[in-house]
């Protein structure tokens, strides 16, 4: 893993290209959550990375931990759904265990986005198994580990391998055995966050 | 794209103002998003605040006023709306008597609401919330997110409205909302998905001649897929899904509810084989309402709630109501 | 066939059932197809009938009740009433004081009516009866059938039923009733055909991404069809076609009416722009009323009608009324 | 044309043979009712047509003039819409233009008709040309003046020739330019009844 140190402008680097991805998706997280959901995923994250774009350009926050924190905050303010809660807590959590230092390395995002996870899990209820964003968080955080690539990728694997799962957590759990055989939309947008997050990083 | 709008994009705003154009008894925040009664904060009153995704219509926006509720937040189409509203519905409706948060068990509601409740107590509100699930086609367990909540959310505002009416402090109407709640239970079926604006096509393929039981309010698709059924077969099973998880001693109140494309006509014709069913298994029927109250969009299908009542429940029921989309009592 | 129905032969039959399951406040006689106020017939008071094919639900059975219809008599889908419901419902709801027929201009409707009238007469009771034909869709000359009747019959219904009601004689309501027919203007739009429960498949073919211009409430195609339109410029076209024909100097009750299928959400935001078409033409709006209300089954699209109103036909309008359909006042 | 009288007898079984053929073409008249109508002229005129089949079997008049007249009153009671009081004013009128007669000539059958064509036409405020039932009916009762089959082609020909024309009565007036193109429900019931007519003449 790089020892390179990453400052607020990395951060801010990270939310404008998370934003970019998500509207580039959008439509394809939609569609994801048209089986198995209520269709409206993609225009949830879309609305919630609009306004952390504007927020991290019109008043970029000092800090890594504050970017995080206010971009959380940001998606508490807009997404509503489930994600809007999840991922703002995510992101949050993360960016308060940053606390104020105006660099941070790559291991201490890792465990700060760890607190994010656990809290994600504490605050839904979910586990890792779910059918849920969680199971593309946790294999991106550890593979954090070795590096940003191998995060997205471990990432995106995860989201893949939601698709067999049966759900037990979100609207997809509604659907019983009829969930299986559809890759979770949250797993999908988790994913999108740690490709932001390599390619930022390159 | 078969839709009356502008854009996808501003579809609950667009309706927002539609709302303040016809409804100058209300005080309809656009931009913030909160339906407000126009007398509010009612003195001495407990107030009640509910809120969800746009699409369920006259869910619950309609339901605001006198003997329902105090104030509502719509969120985007299928979207919970987000702890701002809510925190600023609760300030505005609070007159020092607490609020009563009515919350469908959605992942995305529960965590919005109760994020707004942590805020909303900051600020020194008085909140409890009460949790409506009644949705019998989804599995009640701690494995799962719990039964939807449905069609009872009509009954929990119109009965906890009238308590908070006539004066009952914040306990007594959040354990009638409880009541009611744990006397309730729901199921649906749908004859077509619906289109979110967002979307643009069907939120699933259902091809004519087949139908899916068991459905949400969301356009999701139900438990099962099952060619279709007679207006008889379609009531012989919803109501006795509903009574296998409620076995009402008392009368009940009925909700035969439209989930937005099926004709009041078709309406009307499944109440005649709802009643049917529930002669036939010795339920009695306090009150019926026939309608599109709890919509899915353009979903075609229905849903039957069942509420068991007693005096007191009746009572409220009865109480006078005065909103867009419920209205009776002098 | 997307219906909640058991057999179409059974469809009008079945839904009386289950309006009298619903309505203990209503006589609903499921053979005769004739629906009464309980309270039939009220003492001194001029009574109203009117009817039509069903299909437009709660026109007309959802309009009985204080303050607006003694008696509907529903014919099947689309189809007018037979003279022997409406002769029955005459007899059931006179007082002595006279009948007002109330008839929406279609041929079949005008001559049923007709022919009802003149039998009514024979058996002794005094009948007077008004033409609805508000839809400008339609060009009005001796050598076509006239304007269609549409919104405006809701308008009519309720204020010449709070005329009845407040004890005034046959002429003066029937005059009324024929100042608001003189002063309502209605445009329709469809963005889906319905299907009617005999033909079981639409009754025409629209594309997606296409809607009807001008359309009636029987499943017709309209007078052009365009490409799909925003809700904007639906309202400027049809609130335009309105007031090409009726040039409000007083204030307007305005109807923005869904045709069955198209969401409360959709309706609201489309209320938006046409309050900003009149707002742009200087015309004042009193009173505005958002829903499904005079539908064709599940149609998607809406209508918007506008009747000038003078003090007199408000304070008729604001009367109260308590119909399944349309309930307010005190 | 034949000089057979014709008794009340013959008249049951034109009924029945009428109804028989509108249950036949029921589908076909509501299709035809679809593009420039309700889509209900089939259902409309079986409905009738059941009621005056039981009436003529269960209590059949005793006259030509009594059948064409109960018929009448039982369209006028059963059918509803725009064809109910027509029909209905067609049969009835033409019945009591028979009058009490055990038996009539085909001649007086024709003047009867056209009694009760014309009242049609009063009632309904229509001519020949506004493409409606008149515009089978008219040549049909025309062509009685030769033959039954004469009259059962003219009904026909007269059906297929509204195709052309642009509606003034009835609903398919309310289309405008758009009722060019499509067959009239009406008249095509009207050539029906002369079929039928033609049928139990043979
Ligand atoms: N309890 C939960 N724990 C973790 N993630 C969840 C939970 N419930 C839902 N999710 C995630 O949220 C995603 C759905 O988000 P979204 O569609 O925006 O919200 P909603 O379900 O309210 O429509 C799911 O695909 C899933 O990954
Ligand atoms: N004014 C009229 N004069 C003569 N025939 C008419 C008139 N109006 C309608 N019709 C006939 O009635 C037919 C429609 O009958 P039907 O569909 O049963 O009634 P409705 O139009 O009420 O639905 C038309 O095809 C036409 O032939
Ligand atoms: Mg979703
Ligand atoms: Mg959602
Ligand atoms: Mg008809
Ligand atoms: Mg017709």
């Amino acid at each position: 893993m790089s020892e390179t140190a990453l400052d607020a402008a990395f951060f801010v680097r990270w939310m404008t290209a998370a934003a970019a991805v998500i509207d580039r998706e959008a439509e394809r997280l939609t569609e994801l959550d048209s089986p198995i959901g209520d269709a409206d995923h993609g225009a949830n994250m879309q609305r919630g990375f609009v306004a952390v774009a504007k927020m991290v350009e019109t008043e970029p926050p000092a800090t890594p931990g504050g970017v995080l924190t206010a971009a959380g905050r940001q998606l508490i303010s807009s997404v509503g759904g489930a994600s809007g809660p999840l991922y703002g807590t995510l992101l949050r959590r993360a960016g308060k265990a940053l606390g104020d230092a105006p660099q941070v390395s790559a291991q201490e995002l890792r465990s700060a986005l760890g607190a994010g996870v656990d809290a994600v899990g504490q605050l839904g209820g979910s586990a890792p198994g779910d059918k849920t964003m969680l199971d593309a968080l946790v294999p991106g955080v550890a593979a954090l580990a070795t590096s940003f690539d191998a995060a997205a990728e471990a990432a995106e694997g995860g989201a893949l391998a939601t698709v067999p799962i049966l759900a037990r957590k979100g609207r997809a759990s509604y659907l019983g055995e009829r969930s299986i055989g559809h890759q979770d939309p949250g797993a999908t947008s988790s994913a999108l966050l740690f490709s932001a997050l390599a390619e930022v990083a390159k | 794209m078969r839709m009356l709008i502008n854009v996808a994009e501003t579809v609950v705003a667009d309706a927002l103002r539609g709302m303040a154009a016809a409804h100058p008894e209300l005080v309809v925040d656009a931009e913030n998003r909160v339906i407000v009664r126009r007398d509010a904060p009612v003195a001495q009153k407990v107030a009640l605040v509910s809120g969800g995704g746009s699409g369920h219509e006259p869910l619950h926006g309609g339901f605001v006023g006198p003997g329902m509720l105090d104030a509502a937040c719509p969120g985007e189409v299928f979207t919970s709306p987000v702890p701002d509203q809510m925190v600023r519905a609760a300030a505005a409706v609070d007159s020092g008597n607490g609020v009563l948060f009515i919350v469908k068990n959605y992942t995305g509601d529960v965590l919005n609401f109760q994020m707004a409740a942590e805020l909303a107590e900051d600020e020194g509100v008085q909140v409890a919330s009460v949790l409506v699930n009644d949705d019998v086609a989804v599995i009640d367990s701690t494995f799962t997110a719990g039964r939807r909540g449905t069609g009872a959310t009509l009954f929990v505002e119109k009965i906890a409205g009238a308590a908070a009416e006539e004066g009952m402090p914040l306990e007594r109407v959040e354990a009638l909302a409880r009541q009611v709640v744990a006397s309730s239970r729901s199921f649906g079926v749908a004859l077509s998905a619906c289109t979110t604006p967002a979307k643009g096509s069907p939120t699933f393929d259902l091809p004519a001649g087949e139908l899916e039981l068991g459905v949400g309010i969301h356009g999701e698709p139900g438990r099962e897929r099952r060619a279709m059924m007679t207006s008889r077969e379609i009531a012989d099973f919803a109501v006795d899904a509903v009574l296998e998880d409620l076995d009402p001693r008392l009368p009940v109140l009925v909700l035969v509810n439209g989930m937005g494309a099926t004709p009041l006509l078709e309406l009307y014709g499944f109440n005649a084989e709802v009643r049917r069913v529930l002669d036939e298994r010795g339920v009695a029927v306090a009150r019926t309402l026939v309608g599109n109250y709890v919509t899915s969009l353009d979903m075609a299908g229905c849903s039957v709630t069942l509420c068991q009542v007693d005096g007191e429940l009746l009572r409220l029921w009865d109480a006078p109501v005065e909103t867009a989309g419920l209205r009776w009592g002098r």
